[in-house]
C-alpha cells in the first residue's frame, strides 16, 4: 500500500526527521490560509499515488500567497497518469545546495533488507544506477542485527560528508530504517533529502510503501485503504475486499483463472495468439460459487470487455464445484457476453456435464480455449 | 530418490488442525506421507486423521521422531511456527500459508540460514516426490514417478505442465514450488544443484515468471558451471505491464527490472530451451531427453 | 531503579497484560472514593519498594468500603522495613486458584536473558527455587531472535497449562517480555500471575527494576528518581546526582576511596580488624575537588560516623591533587572529624607534603591505616 | 609472551577525541602501544598525538592494519561502536566506557560470540602485558614484566595488588580486568584456560568480588582440570550486605547468591589460596613460586 507523500512526512516528523514546513490543501479555497502561515517561495504539490509526478507537472513552485493559490487550483483541475488530484500539499521551498537519495527495500536474493544511499537523488533510484551505479552506495542489512548508527554512518561517508554533518545525516538514515522497519515498508525512501544552503538535511519527498501482507499490523493505513482515499480504481478495491487479485489491462478480453502463475500464462497464450487481454483476475484456491460471482462481475464491470475467458484447472479444487459456481455466478450476474471455459482436473467429468447441459461449452486444451477466445473478441 | 523429501521423512503438520490442515493431512496421507504428529497451540492432546496434536512442536518432538514440518498456519503466525519448528531442529520447512510479511519472512529466512536448514515457501504448493512422499497441496494424481525434476515459482501453472508431462508419460524425480513472495528459502539455483547430484533427474524444468532477477541468475549459474543436464523453462507474464503485481506479491515488474523478455533471453543464452506456452514444455523436455 | 507497583502495573494494562482493577489513594480520605468504583472485597497494598512487603504487613483485606478505608489509614501509618508508605493502591481482590510466576531477567553467566516460570507463585523466586527447584523452568533468550510466542507456550506448557488457556497465557509472558525490552528492565516479574476462579489470567502483583545504565532512554522514571518520590534516601540521592556511588551500612567509621573494589576491599579491612564501616562511597577515577567534597559531606551527614578514612590509589589520579581536593573540601565542609588518609600512586610525594603542611596525617600501607581508623573508631 | 595482547597488538582507539580518550591515547603511546589510528565520528581528517582521526572504523582500516580496537566512547553510544568494530573484523575489542545499558552488553556479546572475537569489559581497566602492550587506563609505572598472571573484576583493587607484587619483586606476565558490569565478554575460567597455555605465566592471582558466580564456576573448573598453575585469589566485599550494588552494576549479592563466603569457600576447597587482605597476596604468591 502506497502512502500519500503527506502521510509519509508525518510520520517522518514523528520519527525526528526534518521536513519542509508545510500543510494539506483539500480544497483550493484553503490555500491562501495555509500558506499565510509558511515562509515564501512555496512548493505547492499534487497528492497522487504516482511515480514521476514531478516531470508530469505535479509540482508547482509560487513565490507569493496569491500565486500558490493559482498553482493550487491548477493542480485541482489535473489528471496525473489518469489520477484525479484530490489534496494538494503546500510547504516551504527548501534553497538546495545538494539532492541525495536514501531508502530502504527488499533485497530479494539475499532474503533480506537493503540500505541504498546516493549521492544524487530526485530521480528514480532505477535511473541513478543506470546512470551513475558507482555513486549508488547499498549495505546490506541482516534484521537480527539491525541498521547500527555505524552503518548509517558509513553510508554518509560513502555518499561525500564528514564532519558534523556525517552524523546529523546518517542519524536522519537511521530513523527512517526504523520508520521503515516498524511500518513493515517494503519500500521507504528520501528521494530527493536534500542538503539545503545552510548545510542542513530536509527530507523533501518522501514515499513509503507498507507490505500490504503486513496491513493487519497497521490498522490505520489498512482502513484508509478499504474505506478513504486511495489509488485504487473501484474494481481493484472490490478485488481486495473479496480477497481477489485483480489487474485493470488494455485489452477486450476478460480473464478469470486459478492460480497467479496460471493466469498469467492464461494472459501470455491469449497475447500469443493475438488477443488483448482486458485484466489479470485470480481467484485463489478453492474460490466459492459467491467468489467465482464477484469475479465475473469485475471483469465485466469493464465496459471494453468483448469476451470472457475462465482457465480453471481443478487440484483440489473441484470441476463440479467450479462449474456450478459459474451457472450460479452467470445466472446472478447475468452474464450475457460471450465465455470460453477450460476446465480440468479433478471431478472434470461432472463438471463439463453440468456446463454442457447449461449449453456452455467446455474445452480441455488451454491453448485451445485462447485461440476460441481470441476470434471471438476479434 | 528425486531431493529434499523421500519414504524417509517423517512429517509434522503445524496448523493440523485448521481447515486448510486437516483436509491436506487426509490427503498427503492417502499419497503415503509419513506423517507423525501434528501440532496446534490450545488443540494438544486431541487427535485429526489418528494423528496425535499437540500444544508445541517441543512437546511433539518428545513423543515423535520428525525430520520435516509443513506449515498451515495462518500469516500472522506462521513465522513464529516456522521458528519454532527451526528451533526445534526440524531442517525441512514447507510453508504452504500466503500472506506473510516480508519482515516476519526475512527473520526465519536469516534464522534458517544460521542453522543450516531448508525453507520452502512461503506461498509455495509444496514438493511432492511422486510415489513416495507429498509435502504440500498439490493434487496428487497428475505426478507419476520418472526422471524430470520439476522447480517452479508458481501453483496451478506447474499443476498444469506436470500434467502435461505425466499425459507425455515423462514422470517426474522431484516437483517443488519455490513459493510465490519475493522472500523464499531456496532458489532455482540451490534446486538445480540438488537435481544434479540426484542421480534420477535427468532433466530439469524451470517455470519461472515476472519479478526479481532469480531467473537470470539460475541462467548466470547455467554457463558458470555448464550444467550437465538438460533444462527446459517457461516464464510466466511476458503480457503484464510494469508496476503490478500479478497475483503474487513477488510477480511486478519494477521499472525495468524484472521483465519475462529478460529473463528469457538470459535462460535462452544459456542454452535453455524456453517453451512459448505451457503446452510445449513437455514436447521440449521428450525431444531433449531422447537426443 | 525500582518501580512502584501501581507503575508496573500501569504499564502492563498498556500491553494488555489484566491486572486487578484499582486505583491509586494518595490519602487516607480518597479511600471511600476510590474504593466505591470497585467492587469488593479489596486488597489495599502499601506501595513501598522493598521486597517482602506482604508478610511485614503491608498487605490487607477487605471485605467493605468503611474496612478499605480503615485498611489504608492503618497503612499510611505504617512504616515498612523502615520505609514510609506514602502512596497505598487499592484493587479488587482476585479470586485465586492458583498462583504462578513469570519473569525475565539477566543470566550473567549466559550472558544473556532469561525467562523464568513456575507452577507456584507469590514466594521470592529463590525461595521457590529452594523449596521446589522442579518447578523452576528456565528458558535462556538470544535477544538477536527474541521471545516468541511459541517460546512463551512452551513455558506455559511445562508449568502446567494446556488448551485455550495455553495460548492466553503464554500471551501474557511474551507481553511481558516486551515490556521488559522496551523499559530495559533487569528485572520484571509477575509475582504471582494468578489463574482466577474462572480461568482467567490476572497479574496480581508486578515488580519491574529499570537498568539504571538505561534511565537516559526512560527519563520519566529518571525524573521520578531523581525528583520525585523514590525508595532512597537523602544522601543516596545526593550520591546519584554527583556520579558517586554511595551505600549506607550502619557502622560509624566513614569511607571515602576510589575504585569499588579498592573501597569494597577498604570496608573488608576495617571490619578484619573488629572496626564497623559506617558507609561505603567510591569517588570513582579522576575525582575533582568538587566531588571529593561532596562525597565529605554525604558521609559527614551521617551522625554515626566517628571517623573518616580516605582510601586513595593513585594512578591515573594524581595524589597532589587528591591532596588539594582533599583540603579544600575539608575546609568547605568543615571537617571537625578524626580523619586517617591513605595515600599514594602517581604524584605521592607531593600529596603526602602538601597534605602534612596542613597537619593531615598520611599513611602508606592501607592496613596500617584501616588499624588506625579502628582505633580512633573505639 | 602473556595472553591476548603483545607487541604485535594494532590498535585503533574508538572515541579517541574525548577527554578521555585522548588522555590515556597518550599514555599508552608513552607505554608503548602501537596505536595506527583514532575513530571519532565527525572528527575524520583531524590528528590526536599524531595519530590519524577517521569518521568511521571501516574508513581507518582502508588505511591502516589493526587488530584490537580500545573504546572510551560515551555509553549511550559505546555498544555501537563494539558492534562497528566487530562488525569490521576486529576480534580484540577493549571497552572501557562504564555504565553501558545492560540491553546494549548483551547484544554486543552475542554478536562477539557469533564472529568469535573477545571483548574484554565492559567497565574494564583494560588490559596490560607488561614492556610489550597497554590496552587500557591503568598506571602504568606499577607493573613490571614477570611470571604472575593477574585477572580481576576490579580496577583500583588490581592496582594496589599488582603494585604489591611488582615491590616484591613478582613481577607480571598479562594483567587484566574482566570488568565491573554484570555482562562482560570474559570470565574468570577463559582467562584461566589462556594462562595455563601461556609458558611465561607460572601463577595466577585472580581477584574477584560479590555478586554473580563466576568464582564458584571457576572453583568448579580448577577442581575439573586439575589446573596445573597456582592460583591465588582475593574476593572483596565480604562486609557488604545483601540487596546494594558495591559501586559495580555486577557487585550485588542477590538473596544468599553471590556472598563473599561463597567464593571464598568454593575457591579454597579448590585448593586456591585465598588471602584475608589484599597486601597478603604478594606473599602467598612468592610462597607458592618458591614451593
Amino acid at each position: 500500500m502506497k502512502l500519500f507523500e503527506y502521510e509519509a512526512k508525518a510520520i517522518l516528523t514523528k520519527y525526528g526527521i526534518p521536513t519542509p514546513k508545510g500543510g494539506l490543501v483539500t480544497k483550493a479555497s484553503q490555500t491562501r490560509e495555509i500558506a499565510t502561515k509558511l515562509r515564501s517561495p512555496f512548493a505547492i504539490k499534487a497528492q497522487v499515488l504516482v511515480a514521476g509526478r514531478g516531470k508530469a507537472g505535479g509540482i508547482l513552485f509560487a513565490d507569493s500567497v496569491p500565486d500558490a493559490e493559482k498553482a493550487a487550483r491548477k493542480l485541482f483541475n489535473m489528471r496525473i497518469k489518469g489520477m484525479l488530484v484530490r489534496n494538494v500539499w503546500i510547504e516551504e521551498k527548501i534553497r538546495i545546495k545538494k539532492e541525495l537519495y536514501f531508502g530502504v527495500t527488499i533485497d530479494r536474493v539475499n532474503q533480506s533488507y537493503v540500505a541504498i544511499a546516493s549521492a544524487v537523488g530526485g530521480l528514480e533510484i532505477e535511473e541513478i544506477a543506470a546512470e551513475a551505479p558507482e555513486k549508488v552506495i547499498k549495505l546490506l542489512i541482516n534484521p537480527q542485527h539491525g541498521f547500527h548508527s555505524f552503518h548509517a554512518r558509513q553510508l554518509a561517508r560513502k555518499i561525500g560528508y564528514s564532519g558534523s554533518q556525517l552524523s546529523v545525516l546518517g542519524k536522519n538514515f537511521e530513523r527512517l530504517y526504523s520508520v521503515g522497519m516498524d511500518y513493515d515498508a517494503e519500500l521507504i525512501e528520501m528521494n530527493p533529502i536534500v542538503e539545503a544552503c545552510d548545510g542542513k538535511f530536509v527530507a523533501a519527498d518522501a514515499r513509503i510503501i507498507i507490505d500490504d501482507n503486513a496491513l493487519f499490523r497497521h490498522q490505520q493505513y489498512q482502513k484508509r485503504l478499504l474505506e478513504g482515499e486511495s489509488e485504487l480504481t473501484q474494481q481493484e478495491l472490490s478485488a481486495i475486499r473479496n480477497n481477489l487479485a485483480y489487474v485493470k489491462l488494455d485489452g477486450n478480453i476478460g480473464v478469470i483463472g486459478n492460480g497467479a502463475g496460471l493466469v498469467m500464462a492464461t494472459l501470455d497464450t491469449i497475447q500469443y495468439y493475438d488477443g488483448r487481454p482486458a485484466n489479470f483476475l485470480d481467484v485463489g484456491g478453492g474460490a466459492t460459487s459467491k467468489k467465482i460471482a464477484v469475479a465475473l462481475k469485475i471483469v465485466l464491470s469493464d465496459p471494453n470487455v468483448k469476451a470472457l475467458f475462465i482457465n480453471i484447472l481443478g487440484g483440489i479444487t473441484r470441476c463440479d464445484e467450479v462449474a456450478l459456481g459459474i451457472l450460479e455466478a452467470k445466472e446472478k450476474v447475468g452474464v450475457v457476453k460471450p465465455m470460453v471455459i477450460r476446465l480440468v482436473g479433478t471431478n472434470e467429468e461432472e463438471g463439463k456435464r453440468i456446463l454442457t447441459e447449461a449449453r456452455i461449452h467446455v474445452l480441455e486444451s488451454m491453448e485451445e480455449a485462447a485461440r476460441k477466445v481470441v476470434e471471438i473478441s476479434k | 530418490m528425486g531431493i529434499l523429501v523421500d519414504k524417509n521423512t517423517h512429517v509434522i503438520v503445524q496448523g493440523i488442525t485448521g481447515t486448510q490442515g486437516s483436509f491436506h493431512t487426509k490427503l498427503m496421507l492417502e499419497y503415503g506421507t509419513k506423517i507423525v504428529a501434528g501440532v496446534t497451540p490450545g488443540k494438544g492432546g486431541t487427535q485429526i486423521h489418528s494423528i496425535p496434536v499437540y500444544d508445541t512442536v517441543e512437546a511433539a518432538l518428545e513423543k515423535h521422531a520428525a525430520n520435516a514440518s509443513i506449515i498451515f498456519v495462518p500469516a500472522p503466525f506462521a513465522a513464529d511456527a516456522a521458528l519454532e519448528a527451526l528451533e526445534s531442529r526440524i531442517r525441512i520447512i514447507v510453508t504452504i500459508t500466503e500472506h506473510i510479511p516480508i519482515r516476519d519472512a526475512v527473520n526465519v529466512m536469516k534464522f534458517a540460514e544460521q542453522v543450516n536448514a531448508t525453507v520452502i515457501g512461503p506461498n509455495t504448493p509444496g514438493i511432492v516426490t511422486p510415489g513416495e512422499c507429498k509435502l504440500g497441496i498439490m493434487p496428487a494424481h497428475i505426478f507419476k514417478p520418472g526422471s524430470v525434476g520439476i522447480v517452479s515459482r508458481s501453483g496451478t501453472l506447474t499443476y498444469e505442465i506436470a500434467a502435461s508431462l505425466t499425459r507425455s508419460g515423462l514422470g517426474q524425480s522431484t516437483c517443488l514450488g519455490l513459493g510465490g513472495d519475493p522472500i523464499t528459502g531456496l532458489d532455482f539455483v540451490e534446486i538445480l544443484r540438488m537435481f544434479e547430484k540426484d542421480r534420477q533427474t535427468k532433466a530439469v524444468v524451470l517455470i519461472g515468471e515476472i519479478g526479481g532477477n532469480l531467473e537470470e541468475l539460475t541462467a548466470k549459474y547455467i554457463i558458470e558451471q555448464s550444467y550437465p543436464k538438460p533444462v527446459v523453462a517457461f516464464i510466466a507474464g511476458r503480457s503484464a505491464p510494469p508496476g503490478k503485481r500479478m497475483g503474487h506479491a513477488g510477480a511486478i515488474i519494477m521499472g525495468k527490472a524484472g521483465t519475462a523478455e529478460s529473463k528469457i533471453e538470459a535462460l535462452r543464452s544459456a542454452g535453455v530451451k524456453v517453451a512459448e506456452k505451457p503446452c510445449d514444455v513437455a514436447r521440449l523436455v521428450a525431444r531433449l531427453l531422447n537426443a
